[in-house]
């Protein structure tokens, strides 16, 4: 096998040196009923061009370049190419988390330095190492905002991601966590402020919103704070599109973000990995979950940077810890600390000023379509839309494929009052040429009338 | 061979010299405005102004991301990692955490454009490339550890373990009682204690006995109609495989308890013996270890859940499933589901690195892996008994648990060994953990390492043995051949600087 | 800002901290039978006994390659790299070979399957991407160096002077007489005269004025009508623009001989001025210098050479050409061609990167390239000068050049200063060339350094200035920083040892 | 200009330390009439994305994975992926010749080993650090011979590849150095020993040969070399497919061989960058051109590599230097010192052999089709071959491309004699599926009859 680094003589000898007359007797301890005396019936071993055609075959079905609409909580950003210069030098890509911190001073620093990044983005005072991703950040920050609150409820946007809120379900079921799911505002999208204001209590630990939402409506947060703080509730915001906040107010008024941070330079990947990460105000730090990078000074003097707080995680707290979290998405953090040092202050900006202008012309281009129009009105958006076409999605959704084009989700999915409404997302990099094509697609006469 | 003389050393460093790596700032730091490393393409739509369409909601001003030109970030980001330690570099004995060779073969494919660039909200009818690998992984993994059922939607080892409690938690609902406790035994990682509670169960603490194992009477004694399930690491933390498994299986099958495995050690399984040939109910593997994705200084990793077919119908959705021919599809009608545990469906990239593990290694690959690992850890321990305490003489599998014992008469505890360990070229292994090992020297050297590097580590051992007798200060102040030495953690965490700021 | 304070150091290094870097022996010595590192995809046809094939023309027996596994491998070359300087490291200022920033999308676009995976023999009408990319770099070099024919085939720089001179022989050889000679200034690469030798010309030495310049008066005595062409490197290797230049090749024209240009410095000139329209009938580039393409270590490189419309006939076989609609072709039926320089086309690999470069920089760019590099140069000159001898103080252009006149009367030469750059973090500048130029300290930053960069360099400069005043042995015995010191290169020379063998 | 580490203020800064007014102070000297003052006519800085649009759309002209029998000197092996994922590490991509030998010690150390293993393969002692290519390396070959035999006339067989023939009359053209060209025997497609015979005398610096030859025929190496040496001629043997020497016996008679590494890990790339190379008998090595690398021990008794014996190179020696090459193919050398690393002793021979298997298959498959047969008999070959037709080969290569398969090389275009003859070349990468289907299409009848 060509990565073991050992011939059956030096097998031998090692065996000699242990002291075991074969390997099996290293085996021994496995009761013999147990022990597998066949090949697991798995492909057999094949040769490095074998696999990579292997890959290339299975890639390569239906995948002749599409040019896709598609966004909600996934996003196609042009990722610079030193990106993955970097983080495949072997001195990134290979090593392990960072207890060591003679010898791991370069992931230490990179990560100090995303943590800072993700708090200039955000407005908040401090961020973590990241975790699993943006559905498992939101829960995570509801359990700590339980924590810090001691309140036992909470109140959740129906406009946070679907999916976010399904995986929040999962997490909250079992620590006696209700929660309440507001409505959204139907002419503007954005969530139900009155609703909202009933629920929020004295008993609410926190106020769980997403801006922009998963319409791709930005929301209005210092309105949602003012009703939760008043109540002494804490107000989460998560963020599934992390290149808005180039151009997008930061939640100054939150007391805790969740963020996605997939757009920074990560791959599609077919939905994982991403990055998620919390950040917060100062004095939550030690309920925040997952690990923190600290400046420290080491003994002759020179900065240096160390794994920090430990005394919050699960090695060291084990049933108290502020969450389970061990192994969470450093080369992705590390990934995305690169793509923002590459746009850095006025490039995000820039970037987040090209989306926003694409998707104005696909509104614009889509709305134009007769029997097509905007869904929802009068609040801003980032780079998404949710368009209403008296014809069923079905029914262009197959025009629009014969041109390798996909079109905007279908939301009744999720949202079954949203009949023939889809979410359509244009980023930077989808051609002015694709969206007209779109647009003269949609307009169409059905292929089958 | 060649030799460093150098009063720091007694003996011989062959491992290492000393040369020069370059200072680096904080990129804040090398920051100033009007440098620039992008570069849009021409906005082929007509532009907009932000505040008109954006109103209160424009941002006012921008974060204080830097400010540098290219090749200044390729220069911030190559001399950091020329201060990092890696598998690349040389042996990584960290227990518990398999650090193996991760293949470069992997890394291509992740990044073929097919595959890094695939929607996951694409239609299923588009996505069959990657259902095909999705579904290939799963037949490997379920063939691998001889269970039913398994999804990959689980980010790590410990987000596997959530899943994994939760269908045990899903089924004794079923069964009309959720049940109140988890059993973990107290050389368990601290990610196990940390996922029961999250699941809503009250930890009990399992003595281990005289062999760092499970005490079968104990456990009946404990086991009761509130266990919910026991949560086991086999082979144990401690890198003893438990051989009464079945046995303890049955103890807890008697009183509806489920048998819980942490898979972390697969990789001195893998083609060996599989778990669910020996009683476990459910399990999760980390295909970070056992299969090859780089750690990447800390994630991301793959935690994929497998369990018996009675748990099935309580896996997470989405469900892959196949029709008549052969099209696959996501099935999200699942009513008993446990629900989400996250969004989309997983970490994909790590699927399709370790499926290009799998197909590298083929059946025999993987056995010979196994065996090698085994090979590797009880080398090392023949190598090294006769200096440092052996807590535990059971056989060793994967992994080798020393214990301070013996040094720490001369004031030296298994920190300042593994602190000294760095002079000599290596990553130290894993430090006081397993808890039940009072300053334990957690020791698993993985396949990956040829029997060169092994006998260097085993020099150094020996070497660094010999110091703690004839000069233990030199060990307690170790390392001294790095560009920082033993950083002020103290200070750190009491007045923490988490992020730079703007002078 | 860090401090580091040992007896070697009467200053600080700001630049670099010693930390360790691992040990590795030849690749041979970690060989052992056994060992693999490929794997073959399954043989599809039926396999054949080689011996009854090939009868006494087979192989009996095998060479001694290495074997080893992949991982050993990847450690092998990754521990290697370690030990070497980079540009990605730091600031190399080299003189005269421009050792600029190596951007990586270069390295991408030049893998893209399509241009990786062409092969040199696929028809025409199958290459059109290939001759695209090669119509357009050709298209750009033209307007960059304002001459009117060009060749891509040559592969470095002395492959260029070798091309030009050919075409400088055949242009006389038309007019009836090769001519005897080629005009060299001292100041030149030793790449001219040993070019000049090869294409069967005896080599005259032009001796440079006190400016370091040509002598027009000495110039206008030697040419006569056996003078083929003079070679001209400028700006000079003193990095002096010669302003002369127009009349340098109207006293070469009047005697029909021809004006040749190193371009080996066009890196000074691009955007501000275009040889072409200062004289020059023929000259080479080197795009591994003034366009980015990476020196890999020593190579590969590119040299095309650029020429004036009437020694285009002449230039190597084949050359691109055009049909009405667009449609590109090679063309071989040049029958004054000197013939062909090298086989297939040349480095195109090359091409694609120095193509991108100049699509990464347009015409701004270029400028602006330019004027940074020259910025920088001047820069160091004017922090530099008063501590080190300048022996030309004509103004410099993207290069300076010292010497070492003052440090000698401390038993100090520039290989010296040289060795001492390395303890301060540096790669050094080019050592005693050029030759006009006793104990010369060549320095070129390119624009690629940042003034924090240039910086730390002048700060080394200056404090080794002092080590050479207060302790000149500490400079005499650099450098004390790096994994060897000051290597045997006399007994290399003497009893060379050129390959590894079997013991 | 992102590649550029400056603002404008800090180039204001620098103008005023040094003393300038403006920019256009410092190029003053240029006169006047020659400075530029309008924007050079190339295309407009563009951004990365759409640099790599650029050169994807080019790529993609017509380059639908074809299927191709090309060889003829450019051999397309499987490259495994570790050799990219390691010559572009910083360290190897970006750093000089390694004149400093304290920080190039990686380069040395490689540069070293590829010297080895090219002395394992070829039979020589001792190997240079490279050459441009197979083609300038085998006329610097010659040149080597002219110097240390001090005769003035080289013989040269006609099987060598004519584009390395060309390139050597380039270079011997003006040397005084006339050649004469031996053809082949029909039959054997070797070297016609007999007019070799009387060619060789006593004014011959070097017989040049290359084996496997261009027709892909093993040349009898023991037999020219007695003819070139009972002269006291020098025997050079050019290998342009380095991958044989892992079946076929090495040149041990030859004086010199210059070889093409190409096959060694390198892409085809349209024709280079490849990496040619000169190995030699010892006795020659100060006649050897480029540059080598030799081990030393520093002055605390490390091991440790230098480049040595430069006094034959032209910075030191310049008109009198045995070459005027400087830069070489050192980042070319390094992949192929990696590939054969990967392959070792027992893979560079298995590689080979699949080779062989399929090259045997296909003259078997192709032969079989009526009006086809080899053109030369009753010398071994490697994996190429020259088959003739009776049908003229525009039309099946028609027919074949239609299956995008690239068919063998027309050889008239060099040796007129040969009409209707193609050169076959068929490496491991070529599934067997496709030489059936090539074979099948040979067959067909022709589209217009
Ligand atoms: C025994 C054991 N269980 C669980 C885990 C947690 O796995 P992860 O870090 O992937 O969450 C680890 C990781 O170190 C482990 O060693
Ligand atoms: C002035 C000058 N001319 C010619 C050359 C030779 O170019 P190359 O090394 O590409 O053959 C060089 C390279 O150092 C040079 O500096």
């Amino acid at each position: 096998m060509r990565y073991l680094p050992k011939s059956d003589a030096e097998r031998a000898a090692m065996l000699r040196d242990i002291g075991a007359a074969s390997i099996d007797d290293l085996f021994s301890i496995i009761p013999e009923e147990y022990r597998l005396t066949r090949d697991l019936a798995i492909p057999r071993q094949m040769g490095e061009s074998e696999i990579v055609e292997w890959f290339r075959n299975s890639a390569a079905k239906y995948t002749i370049r599409h040019t896709s609409f598609l966004g909600a909580g996934a996003y196609r950003h042009y990722r610079p190419v030193v990106i993955d210069s970097l983080v495949q030098r072997g001195e990134f890509l290979t090593s392990y988390t960072p207890y060591q911190a003679e010898i791991s001073q370069g992931t230490l620093q990179a990560i100090f330095e995303f943590q800072t990044m993700i708090c200039e983005l955000t407005g908040m005072d401090i961020a973590n190492a990241s975790m699993y991703d943006g559905s498992t950040g939101a829960a995570e920050a509801v359990m700590m905002a339980v924590r810090i609150t001691n309140r036992h409820h909470a109140v959740i946007a129906s406009t946070v991601h679907p999916e976010y809120r399904e995986v929040l379900a999962t997490y909250t079921k079992h620590q006696s966590l209700p929660t309440t799911t507001i409505g959204y505002d139907n002419t503007t999208g954005r969530i139900d402020l009155r609703a909202l204001d009933e629920a929020v209590t004295g008993e609410t630990a926190a106020v769980l919103i997403q801006s922009p939402n998963f319409f791709g409506i930005i929301e209005d947060i210092p309105a949602v704070a003012d009703i939760a703080h008043k109540k002494g509730a804490l107000l989460i915001v998560s963020i599934a599109e992390a290149i808005s906040l180039g151009i997008v107010r930061p939640p100054f008024e939150a007391d805790i973000v969740s963020m996605e941070a997939q757009s920074f330079g990560v791959a599609l990947s077919y939905g994982g990995p991403y990055c998620g990460v919390i950040a917060a105000k100062e004095k939550y730090v030690r309920q925040m979950p997952g690990r923190l990078v600290g400046q420290t000074a080491d003994r002759n003097g020179y900065r240096g940077f160390v794994l920090t707080l430990s005394t919050r995680e699960q090695h060291i707290r084990r049933e108290r810890a502020t969450s389970n979290i061990c192994t969470n998405q450093a080369l992705v953090a590390l990934m995305a600390t690169i793509f923002l040092t590459i746009y850095g202050k006025e490039g995000i900006r820039e970037l987040a000023e090209h989306n926003l202008a694409k998707s104005a012309y696909t509104a614009q281009a889509l709305t134009a379509v007769p029997g097509a129009r905007l869904r929802f009105q009068g609040a801003p958006r980032f780079h998404e839309f949710v368009l209403h076409t008296d014809e069923e999605p079905a029914a262009w959704h197959r025009r629009l494929r014969a041109e390798k084009i996909v079109g905007g989700l279908e939301l009744n999915r999720w949202y079954p009052e949203l009949e023939n409404d889809t979410l359509w997302c244009t980023t930077e990099i989808v051609p002015r040429e694709k969206i007209d094509i779109a647009a003269k697609q949609l307009a169409a006469l059905p292929v089958e009338a | 061979m060649e030799k460093e003389k150098t009063e720091k050393f007694i003996g011989t460093r062959h491992k290492v010299r000393s040369h020069q790596t370059q200072n680096e700032a904080l990129v804040f730091e090398k920051s100033s405005p009007g440098k620039r490393a992008y570069r849009l393409a021409q906005l082929d739509v007509p532009a907009v102004d932000p505040a008109a369409l954006l109103g209160d909601a424009v941002r006012s001003q921008s974060g204080e991301l830097p400010e540098l030109s290219e090749i200044e970030i390729i220069r911030h980001f190559t001399r950091l990692s020329t201060w990092n330690y890696a598998i690349d570099l040389g042996m990584y004995p960290l227990g518990s955490c398999t650090m193996k060779y991760n293949p470069r073969v992997n890394e291509l494919v992740a990044r073929i454009e097919g595959l890094a660039e695939a929607h996951p909200y694409r239609p299923d009818f588009l996505a069959q490339g990657q259902l095909d690998v999705i579904d290939l992984l799963q037949e490997c993994l379920l063939e691998i550890t001889g269970m039913d059922a398994i999804t990959l939607q689980p980010a790590a080892g410990a987000h596997g373990e959530f899943t994994g409690i939760l269908l045990t938690r899903a089924w004794h609902e079923s069964q009309g009682n959720p049940r109140r406790a988890v059993l973990i035994p107290d050389s368990a990682h601290g990610t196990n204690p940390a996922t029961a509670a999250i699941c809503g169960y009250a930890v009990e603490n399992l003595k281990s006995n005289s062999n760092g194992g499970i005490d079968l009477e104990a456990l009946t004694r404990q086991v009761d109609e509130q266990t919910a399930a026991l949560m086991l690491t086999n082979p144990s933390t401690i890198g003893v495989f438990e051989n009464q498994i079945h046995k303890i299986a049955d103890i807890l099958h008697a009183k509806g308890a489920l048998l819980y495995m942490d898979g972390a050690n697969m990789n001195a399984l893998c083609g060996k013996t599989r778990p669910g040939d020996f009683g476990v109910d459910v399990m999760h593997l980390n295909l970070h270890k056992t299969f090859s994705t780089p750690h990447g200084g800390g994630g991301p990793g793959c935690g994929p859940v497998a369990c018996k077919a009675f748990l099935e119908p309580f896996l997470p959705i989405p469900v892959l499933v196949k029709d008549a021919n052969g099209e696959k599809s996501w099935n999200y009608d699942r009513p008993h589901s446990v629900g989400r545990v996250r969004a989309f469906f997983g970490n994909f990239g790590m699927f399709v690195r370790a499926l290009a593990y799998i197909l590298a290694n083929g059946p025999d690959g993987l056995r010979q892996t196994t065996e090698d690992a085994v090979l590797n850890a009880n080398y090392i321990r023949a190598k090294l008994q006769d200096l440092y305490d052996l807590p535990y003489n059971t056989p060793s599998m994967h992994e080798v648990v020393f214990s301070d014992r013996r040094q720490m008469k001369n004031g030296v505890r298994t920190g300042d060994i593994a602190k000294r360990l760095i002079d000599y070229g290596f990553h130290p292994y894993t430090v006081s953990f397993p808890l039940i090992v009072p300053g334990a020297l957690m020791i698993e050297p993985t396949e990956s390492e040829s029997r060169e590097e092994l006998d260097l580590f085993v020099d150094a051992m020996r070497q660094i043995a010999r110091e703690v007798e004839e000069n233990p200060q030199v060990v307690l102040d170790a390392p001294h051949s790095t560009r920082v030495s033993r950083l002020d953690e103290t200070t750190a965490a009491r007045k923490p600087i988490l992020r730079w700021r703007k002078p």
